[in-house]
């Protein structure tokens, strides 16, 4: 048994040398070691995206050739999918913090929590491998014939999401199966923090969704290794077909993206606000209903390949989901009210979550009306719609994350008014980028082009400025979050004055979380009646 | 909560066996009888079905275990369910409305023709 | 030259070309300005909150605090929902306007290969490539295939796309209410020529349409290396095959006529006219070492006198 | 009678009860995710059923219903005496439960046998996936019924391997006496993991076999 019988020791004394990391028990350890990969996966399709954009800052070739550009930006969609947002929350941070946050010791397996560990970094050897072994440039939708017919390497770059696949089945069902049992005594479902909830809805989709991407892609290799013809036009089978597969699973996943960004956003709000979040019972069936109807609303990636039928039964539940996720929205705007607000860096991003989520949602009702979608369909305005969900809602909530519990993850404070600053700049860059893709789209510039009509290039030349501002502000935050594990102040264990439990923890916790035995016996934003720990 | 360890009594297992032997021979006896394409596939999924239920809630116990076990499996057919209802009605109903003009929606095209005597009307 | 899609002054959108192109804008309009409006509440009411509730240092827990308001939730349940619903039907009307077309409309066949788009007119039994024409005012209906890979077919003044699959027949439909040259769009991403899958939509009068049927709008009196220049823009030849001696999709052009090439069955020959030729026409035939025989067949794309164009501005490029 | 060894609940649970709900509901979850593995094949088969009506009747006439027949029984009956060894365990019968063991591993394996035959037959005559289809036949796409055919019974066949796989794993781990009346987590998740094989199956044979 790695766990010494001391169990006051706090994570990173306990035990040292690569193998008790590599083969640790602890979900505070592979919670890091996730963050760790994850964090050099979003360097590298930063770099990607940086690449790109360079390249499109003129109409005509200037860096890559065509076939380069189209394995950059199939790497870039790759990578930040698979290696970065879908794990980002849930593996990261949820790992290091669900069980803490239930009272747990562990999560119930904490033997397969570390086999997903190990999965992920597999999948993610094969899906980098296919840069060496030919690229991939398909699309991280893989779309078949193309896919199919190409002669670059789709099968080990397949191969690889499908083996990811299963390291985040195996993370829902730990997360599933975990808040079930392990809870404490006194948390009860309705005193959840809604981290917690936004995780378990999360966990619904990855365990139900998830294994259709997995037969999908086994599919698509069996296809193109053997013919089966199930996807192959020439044999009688239908591409479409792939279509449906793939976005059954595809779009409840971007649930698996953005459901624990509103988690993190609703702790966030509450503790700077020093508020009881608004509206908590219907903040958590939210969080639920999005990943039941996210279930049903994939056919509205195909509005122009599938039958109207399907489009019109597509379209009509994707404003179902508007409904939920608007309730949300409105829900932490009102919970400000008669606040005791901290603009602390974590408050920051939650307020530049809520502007960038603004705009996603509503360019996503936009995308959702049948009439507009035919024409935006496969343009900017797209691709600026969910970068605005992705990075300005997921990646900007998972910063806001990574601030929020930076003191209790790693024991130190970071520098404030960097932070802020990185805050300012990550939030105008993003903007920059993005912004002017939504007035692009609209007029008819598609995605995915290498080369693209003259009368585009004031508009792409400024998006392209942004990334600039964009990768700067990231630096930053790289450097002054390891300069804070270098030099930083301790932190002490609640800086926050946060009502949850992982406040009750030391900072960085002991090897089992906790001392003592908790117990809760209030609901977990009650500031009125509950106490907060160490104040 | 109470312990989810439950002892199938021995007999209902027996019984279930017999249940799916017999209900195996029943699919094989209305293949032979042709009620058409449509009913006898129904017929041949809804004797599946019982069969799977049978399975589940005495073999695998389901029918002693906790609410949240049953709800699991049945969202997972649920799900599947769904999946298959709407990847077949797509695929059914493919370019329906294209060639028909007024009958679909009771919707007409916003153009009129310039004159009754057009040059393109030859199809 | 085609309109260009980005205007001076204008944020969202191009000019529209078809009636229904203007009702479908007049949605997202309604949209901007509903949610301008719900902007304006949302990030007012934070705005006023950050100002008048901010810490002024103390950590005091407020007193009587606002968790829950049936009212409330009830309020921004209903009205976003009635909104989105507004959104929906509407949406959903105009997808249908956009769907249907007329008993007498105009039909043509359209075909995507990598990567040109090829057009017939199965009335005179013209074929062009890249050059949509079409009369103004009449309903155009468009009978689309792939040959290879799924297409998308996306002419954005019409707000118009749809898909365009391998076996299999999909439709679109439009109406230009003005005379212009507008820019068509593969939108389904198809590999390396992709973004160079462009074509153009001509829409001219009927009378102009009626000569154009009867000519074709052949240059019969532009030199014959010229029309081959401009046929290496127009057909796409450009896509895979460079004038700088630089190897892309397919062997450059620079040099090549009465070169030696290597093929890849080891043999080697000698690239004449009729070389040229072979490979304009049925370039599986003889396929240069090295590539991959992905260059479609041009047989019956090309008049005799383009075929010779083309072969006199491969002569000229050295 | 074996000698049993106690089993030791993990120290980060209370007591063996919550480890023990905590891995059924663990297995569900895993099989609610075995179920949509498979549910793609069962649309994608749906979908072509769908389209080729007549060419699924005609090509699942192809297919030996008897030896489907067989084979359904014999899945049935290891399904059974499955059941029969956990109810075994139960009762701390552990050396019956062990030779009910053998049998289900058997019977899996006579499943596995009647497979070969059956596939055997259908590479001989051709009947294969897409471009390796070399039968002469009046219907154009039927290789796409021995798509089908292929996928939905090669996955299976992968599944009832790794089950019998298990199963060898639970006669080692009785013997060794860790599975007895105190303690058969192991034994209980492999037995859902077997039925669901079963389950499977149950939806394959009408499906493939008895197209109307």
């Amino acid at each position: 048994m790695v766990h010494s019988a001391s169990s006051s020791v706090n994570f990173f004394k306990a035990s040292s040398g690569w193998r008790s990391w590599l083969f640790t028990l602890d979900h505070k350890r592979i919670g890091i070691m996730y963050l760790v990969s994850i964090i050099i996966a979003f360097g590298l399709g930063g770099l990607f995206a940086m690449a790109l954009r360079l390249e499109l800052l003129s109409p005509s070739p200037i860096l890559f050739s065509a076939k380069e550009y189209n394995q950059l930006f199939t790497l870039h969609g790759a990578i930040m999918t698979f290696l970065f947002i879908i794990p980002s929350i849930p593996a990261a941070l949820g790992n290091f913090l669900l069980p803490i946050m239930i009272g747990a010791k562990d999560f119930a397996f904490p033997k397969l929590n570390l086999a997903s560990l190990h999965i992920y970094i597999l999948g993610s050897f094969f899906l980098l491998a296919s840069l060496f072994v030919g690229g991939v440039d398909t699309g991280w939708t893989f779309y078949t014939p193309y896919s199919v017919e190409t002669d670059t390497s789709t099968v080990m770059t397949t191969l690889g999401v499908f083996i990811l696949g299963f390291s985040s089945i195996l993370t829902g069902i730990n997360f599933i199966v975990t808040v079930h049992k392990m809870r404490v005594p006194g948390l009860t479902w309705m005193r959840l923090p809604l981290l917690i909830w936004a995780l378990y809805s999360t966990a619904v989709i990855q365990v139900l969704a998830t294994p259709v991407l997995a037969i999908t892609l086994m599919l698509l290799i069996v296809e193109r290794v053997f013919g089966v013809g199930i996807f192959d036009p020439a044999l009688g089978g239908d591409p479409v077909l792939f279509q449906h597969f793939f976005w059954f699973y595809s779009h409840p996943a971007v649930y698996i993206m953005i459901l624990p960004a509103m988690g993190v956003i609703s702790e966030i709000v509450t503790t700077f606000c020093k508020k009881n979040i608004f509206g908590y019972k219907i903040m958590a069936a939210s969080s639920i209903s999005i990943a039941v109807i996210g279930f049903l609303v994939w056919g509205h990636h195909m509005f122009t390949s599938q039958s109207p039928l399907a489009s019109a039964i597509f379209s009509f539940l994707t404003f179902f989901v508007s409904i939920p996720s608007g309730i949300k929205l409105f829900n932490w705007v009102a919970t400000m009210y008669r606040g005791n607000i901290d603009l602390k860096t974590p408050f920051l991003y939650f307020l530049a979550f809520l502007f960038l989520f603004f705009i996603g949602g509503i360019t996503g009702v936009v995308l959702g009306a049948l009439s507009l979608n035919v024409h935006l369909h496969d343009t900017y305005f797209v691709v600026a719609h969910f970068h605005y969900v992705m990075v300005g809602g997921t990646t900007i909530a998972f910063l806001g994350g990574i601030h929020y519990w930076w003191p209790k993850i790693t024991g130190r404070m970071y520098s404030e008014t960097w932070a802020r600053v990185a805050c300012g700049l990550i939030f105008l860059g993003f903007n920059m980028v993005f912004l002017v893709q939504f007035f692009m789209g609209s007029k008819g510039m598609p995605r995915r082009y290498y080369t693209y009509l003259d009368q585009f290039q004031p508009m792409h030349a400024f998006s392209t400025s942004g990334t600039w501002v964009l990768g700067l502000g990231f630096i930053l935050v790289v450097f002054y979050l390891i300069d804070s594990l270098l030099n930083g102040e301790q932190a002490p264990a609640n800086p926050w004055g946060g009502l949850t439990l992982e406040w009750r923890a030391a900072s960085p916790p002991v090897l089992e979380n906790f001392d003592t035995p908790q117990q809760v016996t209030h609901d977990p934003y009650d500031y009125e009646n509950g106490s907060i720990p160490h104040a | 909560m109470a312990s989810s360890h439950h002892i199938v009594p021995v007999k209902a297992l027996i019984g279930t066996f017999i249940a799916l032997l017999g209900l195996t021979a029943v699919t094989v006896l209305v293949t032979f009888i042709d009620l058409g394409p449509a009913l006898n596939l129904v017929l041949a999924l809804l004797i599946a079905g019982i069969k799977a239920s049978l399975v589940l809630f005495v073999f695998m116990a389901l029918r002693w275990d906790s609410g949240y076990n049953v709800l699991i499996v049945l969202s997972s057919f649920l799900f599947i369910a769904l999946f298959a209802v709407f990847v077949i009605a797509d695929f059914a109903f493919r370019d329906s409305i294209d060639p028909i003009e007024k009958q679909t929606f009771g919707l007409e095209s916003p153009v009129k023709p310039l004159s009754e005597a057009h040059p393109y009307n030859a199809h | 030259m085609n309109e260009s899609l980005v205007e001076f002054g204008s944020l969202f959108f191009s000019k529209p070309a078809t009636a229904i192109a203007g009702q479908v804008d007049s949605l997202f309009t309604f949209i901007l300005w509903v949610s301008i409006l719900l902007f304006l509440l949302v990030f007012g009411a934070a705005a006023v909150f950050v100002y008048k509730y901010r810490s002024k240092g103390n950590t005091v827990i407020p007193k009587q605090q606002w968790i829950h308001d049936n009212r409330f939730e009830l309020l921004w349940t209903v009205v976003p929902f009635i909104l989105v619903m507004i959104v929906f039907v509407w949406g959903f009307k105009d997808f249908f306007l956009l769907r249907v077309s007329p008993s007498y409309s105009y039909e043509i066949s359209v075909t995507g290969k990598k990567w040109f788009w090829v057009f017939d007119y199965p009335d005179t039994g013209k074929t062009v490539m890249n050059d949509l024409v079409v009369p103004v005012n009449q309903p155009i209906k468009l009978i689309m295939a792939s040959e290879d890979v799924l297409h998308s077919f996306y002419i954005p003044n019409m707000r118009i796309k749809r898909d365009v699959i391998p076996n299999r027949y999909t439709t679109l439909t439009f109406t230009a209410d003005r005379v212009g040259e507008f820019t068509i769009f593969c939108t389904e991403y198809c590999g390396d020529g992709h973004s160079a899958m462009l074509a153009n939509l001509k829409v001219v009068s009927k009378d102009d349409f009626e000569e154009w049927k009867q000519t074709g709008g052949a240059s019969d009196d532009m030199p014959l290396a010229d029309l081959g220049k401009k046929l290496y823009a127009d057909k796409m030849c450009n896509t895979c095959h460079s004038l700088d001696g630089s190897p892309m999709s397919g062997p450059s052009w620079k040099g090549l006529y009465q070169a030696n090439r290597e093929l890849s069955d080891g043999s080697v020959v000698v690239a004449d006219e009729n070389y040229l030729r072979e490979s304009i026409v049925y370039p599986k035939a003889r396929v240069v070492a090295g590539y991959q025989p992905v260059m479609p067949a041009y047989a019956g794309l090309l008049s005799d006198r383009e075929i010779s164009a083309l072969i006199e501005y491969i002569k000229e490029i050295k | 009678m074996l000698k049993s060894v106690p089993h030791h609940v993990a120290h980060h649970f209370e007591d063996a009860d919550q480890e023990f709900d905590a891995a059924k509901i663990g297995m569900w979850l895993f099989l609610a995710q075995e179920l949509l593995f498979f549910s793609a094949l069962f649309v994608g088969y749906g979908v072509f059923r769908f389209l080729h009506p007549e060419m699924f009747l005609h090509a699942s006439k192809l297919l030996s219903w008897k030896m489907g027949l067989v084979n359904t029984m014999v899945l049935i009956t290891s399904s059974f005496t499955m059941v029969l060894a956990v109810w075994m365990t139960q009762m701390n019968r552990v050396r019956e439960s062990i030779r009910l063991l053998w049998a289900t591993a058997g019977l899996a394996m006579v499943f596995m046998v009647i497979k070969y035959f059956e596939y055997s037959s259908k590479i001989h005559h051709g009947y294969l996936p897409g471009s390796w289809f070399s039968a002469a036949d009046a219907y154009e796409h039927l290789h796409l019924f021995f798509t089908c055919y292929f996928l939905i019974t090669g996955l299976h066949g992968i599944h009832v391997l790794i089950g019998v796989g298990l199963i060898l794993w639970l006669i080692r781990k009785s013997k060794q006496g860790l599975l007895h009346k105190d303690y058969y987590t192991p034994l209980e998740m492999v037995g859902l993991y077997w039925h669901l094989v079963d389950i499977v199956w149950i939806f394959v044979f009408p499906l493939l076999y008895l197209v109307g």
